[in-house]
């Protein structure tokens, strides 16, 4: 392209995406209720007898609703993962936030999210892999839920999930 | 009924960053040149189909406005949009305008100009897809660490990506070399096409695995930019078409829609173990192929346009439009089978990869097409006889897909 | 029933999605000349139709207008239409009452085609009519942003 | 139209209301299923779903994507038109007559509550201009376009509030609508809150939560699924110019659409051929303003039909006897259900809305600011 380019003005305004109400049921109150007992409840679709955690309230594929609750394992298997860089402080902003001036991670940490698949459920959950180095996880790692100590009846009451040690199993 | 339709012109601008031009502009860049390029009257046009995605350029209905520019006054106008099909299911629409007999001649575009937004890359539009989820998991005390992992951690689409990346890894057992073969074979051929937006002329695996890790198993350079871009064609009836001296015939077309890939409405979950799967799109391309009566897409395909925003899509996808047995093509990658020149080339255009203004990027794939059955695509068109290209769009959290057959003789 | 079925997820903390948009090089003029306190229509050099504010290609007869299609105008022009607002919408929203109406009207400037529409000031909501006389306020300071317009008003 | 037909073979419509205690996934599957229920259909017989709704409106890009469950879209051709669910329907009769699909599902969807649609107009302006004004939206340019319809035909503000009141009388008989509001009066309307000059509160359509949903068949198929079918004779859409290069006292792309859609269906004289139309009055003035486009009076004689009772139910034309966008408006649904509401005038199933022996039926959707972009379908039962 021979003709150059300019830069031209540009002029300002903003999308307040954060004033949206949204509504969503209140499936998630059932999830909260089990991971205070350190139990994953999940939904079961009689039609085609699947189970999805976090749990689904309707089935697309036999198109209707699902209300049969299933209690699951806190086990379940790796079925992908990914590894994130060194998160430094300064380095990237979630919602504004700067993760590790919030807390949320230390400086130069490597996260490590794992989409897990507990057993008796045919969907995935995605968390992170606790107490494990980024080099020994693998699709088809056995994990275990990581509970914090005294459940409140919070999402967070799961705080992730960590490898099941030869030692640690039977 | 069926009737034949074909595509007779092409418009693209140049993608990248365009702070030339504003949105109206930019668009009217490549309508125009589609218009130029069938070599028929603005008044012809019956009836525009136009897609983007409205979050990432800030304009609710960009079209209301930037109409005017494009000749809509007058005019059906109808606006597409499913996410990074947009394009594709543009192209569609505006195909069926045509085959239904309701229109004769219909203008497609599709448009993004991500510049606009002052968060970097596409983050402004891409987080919005599962914002809701976010607000909805806060209000259950969702853990700050998940969510940030789930949102911003690896970057939202990349973050997606990036597990299907390492399903493909498994179940293909390609290793990350392939990506770094597939990123610097999309650079190279962008160099090619005087469109693209990331051209890197000679580029090799060894400069894109230099680039560093920003999602294990994705790299910098795996990752396709945030391009400003519109393109368009003009899709006309049999009659009209016969005038054009050798155009793309519209042969198959078809679009399919699986469960969500990661979450679906409020974080529930679903039933996709493996979103590398991807049954949509074996499901669109076995439906474009039957519509299209090519029964051995190996042999019968000349190209292919794969929309590839990450590296493992060009294989994934190029094995679901079943150019290759499942979970082999990067073989053929390593073979060079997919090169211009190669047996079954891959985006000559360099595709997504190297160039992704969301709403224009399947839409490209379609005139990607267009332009290698026309023999219009310059230094990147391949050297061989182009009977028949399939153009591919993936769009929603990988679970939608559009398939479109073209070819050099109209349906029979 | 009185407890909802639902449950209502907002942000938990306020915030926007920041848009930056490259004008064009016709609009940069047109806004660049508001700082000498210039109004600039785009006149189709083909039908003659005067945009303002101005654009690159006519939707009309569909010609291109080029930076030298620009003209300058005076910045008075007819009240064609006009409303009195008694509320506004806050920008997230809600719809707010006004603690004094303001007027909003649509503009044919004088040798343009185009109407614009734009509050009217120094003016009592009763005493404003169709078909009046109005020309551009302009702020104090202009500096060649849309924001220099501050509004039309009656003309002297 | 051509050599296929296509028909409305089921349909289904929420309770509209403001802030409905429902999840969107809920509301749209109530209303997927609902249709294809009436249709007769199993989700198997779907060929394809289009989805009707606004990224803007439901604060989501791609709006649709976690809908493709509930909307019956599982491993289906699956696509959404970004703008009112006329345009999809319009969508779902081309891939029907294109020979390709037999079957389409049509689903419109908007929750107001998520986020005011007004608001949301204010994002469709030009923003290297107007909107960089801060002060325009849809209801301060309707209310100029009021103004200026006004001034230029002689109408008066009472007359305009009769639309209001025609329509929310109807409104109070339909199960469905939003604003219910039985025995208003023009006093009501004229002392509902002035909000843009001569726009008052009830002479501008509410802010609704409501989904819309109807299964349309080509003739083959519809024959097998009902004895009942209300035939598509004519469609017709157009856009107008941006707000700024457009005559705002006439509705030029209404007049467009609705003349493509009368030649489709072969209709000469619209106001003898129609026996009932449903329309989208976003504003009451503009509903006068969309009789003249449609050809059903002069231009400027509107009000005439509203102050000799034409258009009311029980008239010789009556329009939104179901009370129309006025009685209920959740954005991208609102001219899908215009369609259905025709549909149930043709059927017979209007009850106490219902407009005796319809025969052919009008329906309009539209989308932008001041009716900027318009569709028209013609609809008829069996001869």
């Amino acid at each position: 392209m021979s003709k150059e380019r300019k830069e031209t003005l540009a002029v300002e305004d903003t999308w307040p995406i954060g004033a949206y109400m949204y509504k969503g049921p209140k499936l998630y109150n059932e999830i909260v209720e089990g991971f205070k007992r350190k139990k994953i409840i999940a939904s079961l679709c009689t039609g085609c007898g699947r189970v999805f955690f976090p749990p689904r309230n309707i089935c697309g594929r036999c198109w209707r609703k699902i209300d049969a609750r299933r209690e699951v394992s806190d086990v379940g298997t790796i079925t992908s993962f990914t590894i994130s860089p060194e998160i430094k402080r300064g380095q990237v902003k979630v919602l504004g936030l700067d993760p590790v001036e919030a807390g949320i991670v230390k400086d130069g940490e490597r996260l490590i999210m794992v989409y897990v698949n507990f057993d008796g459920t045919d969907t995935n959950y995605a968390t992170v892999l606790l107490n494990a180095k980024p080099e020994e996880v693998h699709v088809g790692m056995r994990v275990k839920a990581v509970w914090k100590e005294k459940p409140e009846g919070l999402l967070s009451d799961m705080e992730g999930v960590e490898p099941i040690r030869k030692e640690s199993t039977q | 009924m069926w009737r034949n339709v074909a595509v007779i012109g092409v418009g693209q601008t140049k993608h990248g960053r365009r702070r030339d031009v504003n949105t109206a502009e930019m668009i009217s860049e490549a309508a125009w040149r589609a218009i130029e390029d069938a070599e028929i009257a603005p008044e012809d046009i019956d009836a525009i189909v136009i897609g983007n995605m409205q979050g990432f350029g800030g304009i609710c209905q960009a079209e209301l406005w930037a109409g005017d520019w494009i000749g809509a006054p007058g005019k059906s106008v109808l606006r597409v949009a499913t996410g990074g099909t947009t394009g594709g299911s543009v192209a569609q629409a505006a195909m069926y305008s045509v085959i239904s007999g309701l229109y004769d001649v219909v203008l497609a575009i599709g448009f993004e100009k991500h510049s606009d937004s002052k968060e970097p890359g596409a983050t402004t539009g891409l987080a919005h897809v599962g914002l809701a989820n976010l607000f909805y998991m806060f209000n259950y005390g969702a853990p700050m660490r998940a969510l940030f992992a789930l949102s911003g951690g690896v970057g939202a689409a990349a973050g997606v990506s990036s597990y299907q990346a390492m399903f493909y890894m498994h179940r293909s057992g390609c290793r990350i070399e392939h990506y770094d073969m597939v990123a610097a074979k999309s650079r190279r051929n962008a160099a090619k096409n005087e469109y693209a937006h990331l051209q890197w002329p000679n580029c090799t695996p060894d400069d894109i695995a230099k680039t560093p890790m920003v999602a294990y198993p994705l790299r910098f350079g795996h990752i396709c930019p945030a391009s400003d871009g519109a393109s368009a064609i003009i899709v006309a009836s049999e009659e009209i078409a016969r005038r054009v001296d050798r155009p793309a015939w519209v042969k198959g077309l078809a679009a399919c829609a699986d469960e969500e890939n990661q979450m679906g409405e409020n974080a529930q979950g679903v039933g996709i173990l493996d979103t590398s799967e991807q049954l949509q799109c074996r499901i669109a391309a076995m439906k474009a192929y039957e519509m299209a009566k090519i029964r051995n897409p190996r042999e019968e395909i000349d190209v292919a346009e794969i929309y590839q925003p990450f590296p493992h899509q060009e294989l994934m996808y190029a094995e679901k439009l079943m150019l290759f047995d499942d979970g082999k093509a990067w073989i053929a990658l390593e073979e060079g089978e997919t090169e211009i020149d190669g047996r079954i080339p891959i985006d000559p255009s360099g595709g997504v990869l190297s160039t992704n203004a969301i709403g224009s990027s399947a839409m490209q794939r379609v005139a990607e097409c267009a332009l290698q059955i026309m023999g219009k695509a310059g230094k990147h068109q391949v050297p061989k006889d182009v009977k028949n290209a399939v153009a591919h769009g993936w769009g929603g959290s990988t679970n939608f897909t559009v398939v479109t057959v073209l070819g050099d003789a109209p349906r029979r | 029933m009185s407890e909802e079925e639902i449950v209502r997820a907002k942000s938990p903390i306020p915030f926007s999605a920041g848009f930056r948009w490259s004008v064009g090089e016709v609009m940069e003029h047109f806004i660049k000349s508001l700082g000498e306190r210039k109004i600039l229509g785009g006149k189709c050099p083909r039908c003659g139709y005067t945009y303002v504010p101005p654009r690159n290609r006519c939707g009309k007869c569909y010609s291109e207008i080029k930076p030298e299609n620009l003209t300058e105008l005076s910045g008075k022009g007819v009240l064609v239409g006009y409303t009195i607002a008694h509320v506004e919408l806050d920008g997230v929203g809600n719809i707010k009452d006004l603690e004094e109406p303001l007027v909003i009207g649509a503009v044919k400037l004088d040798g343009a085609d185009s109407t614009i529409f734009v509050p009217i000031g120094e003016v009592k909501p009763e005493e404003v009519k169709s078909g009046m006389r109005v020309e551009v306020a302009w702020r104090e300071e202009t500096e060649g942003e849309i924001g220099d317009i501050k509004y039309f008003k009656p003309a002297g | 139209m051509g050599v296929r037909r296509v028909a409305i073979v089921g349909y289904a419509q929420t309770k509209h209301q403001w802030d409905m205690p429902k999840t969107r996934e809920d509301m749209v599957f109530e209303v997927a299923k609902g249709a294809a229920e009436m249709a007769g259909v199993t989700r198997e017989e779907i060929d394809t779903v289009i989805n009707a709704s606004s990224d803007y409106l439901d604060g989501r890009t791609i709006s649709e994507l976690f809908l493709t469950m509930p909307s019956g879209a599982y491993l289906k051709d699956y696509t959404k038109t970004e703008m009112d669910g006329a345009f999809a329907a319009l969508y779902g009769v081309m891939k029907i007559l294109a020979g390709t699909h037999d079957v389409a599902l049509i689903v419109a969807n908007t929750q107001g509550s998520t986020f005011n649609p007004h608001q949301v107009s204010y994002h469709m302006l030009d923003p290297t201009f107007d909107r960089q004004l801060k002060v325009l939206n849809d209801m301060a340019i309707a209310a100029i376009q009021a103004r200026m319809y006004m001034d230029k035909y002689g109408v008066a503000e009472e007359e305009v509030a009769m639309v209001s009141v025609k329509n929310l009388w109807c409104a109070a008989k339909n199960p469905n609508a939003h604003r219910k509001m039985p025995g208003v009066t023009v006093e009501d309307v004229l002392g509902s809150k002035m909000l843009y000059e001569p726009i008052r509160e009830l002479m501008m359509s509410p802010v609704s939560d409501g989904a819309c949903a109807v299964v349309l068949a080509s003739e083959e198929k519809a024959r097998k699924l009902t004895d009942n079918p209300v035939w598509i004779e004519g469609v017709g859409s157009s856009q107008d110019f941006y707000v700024r290069d457009r005559n705002l006292q006439r509705l030029e792309a209404l007049e467009k659409a609705a003349r493509r859609a009368y030649r489709m269906a072969g209709i000469k004289d619209p106001f003898a051929e129609i026996d009932v139309a449903e329309v989208t009055e976003r504003y009451a003035h503009e509903e006068l303003m969309i009789y003249e486009a449609l050809g059903f009076c002069e231009e400027g004689k509107a009000r005439r039909l509203v102050d000799n009772y034409v258009t009311w139910l029980g008239g010789q034309m009556p329009v939104n006897p179901s009370g129309g966008a006025l009685g209920a408006d959740p954005i991208t649904a609102t001219g899908l259900i215009r369609i259905v509401e025709a549909a149930k005038q043709i059927r017979g199933e209007a009850g106490a809305y219902q407009v005796p022996e319809v025969r052919r039926a009008l329906a309009h959707g539209q989308a932008g600011i001041c009716a900027q972009s318009n569709i028209v379908f013609i609809l008829g039962g069996e001869e």
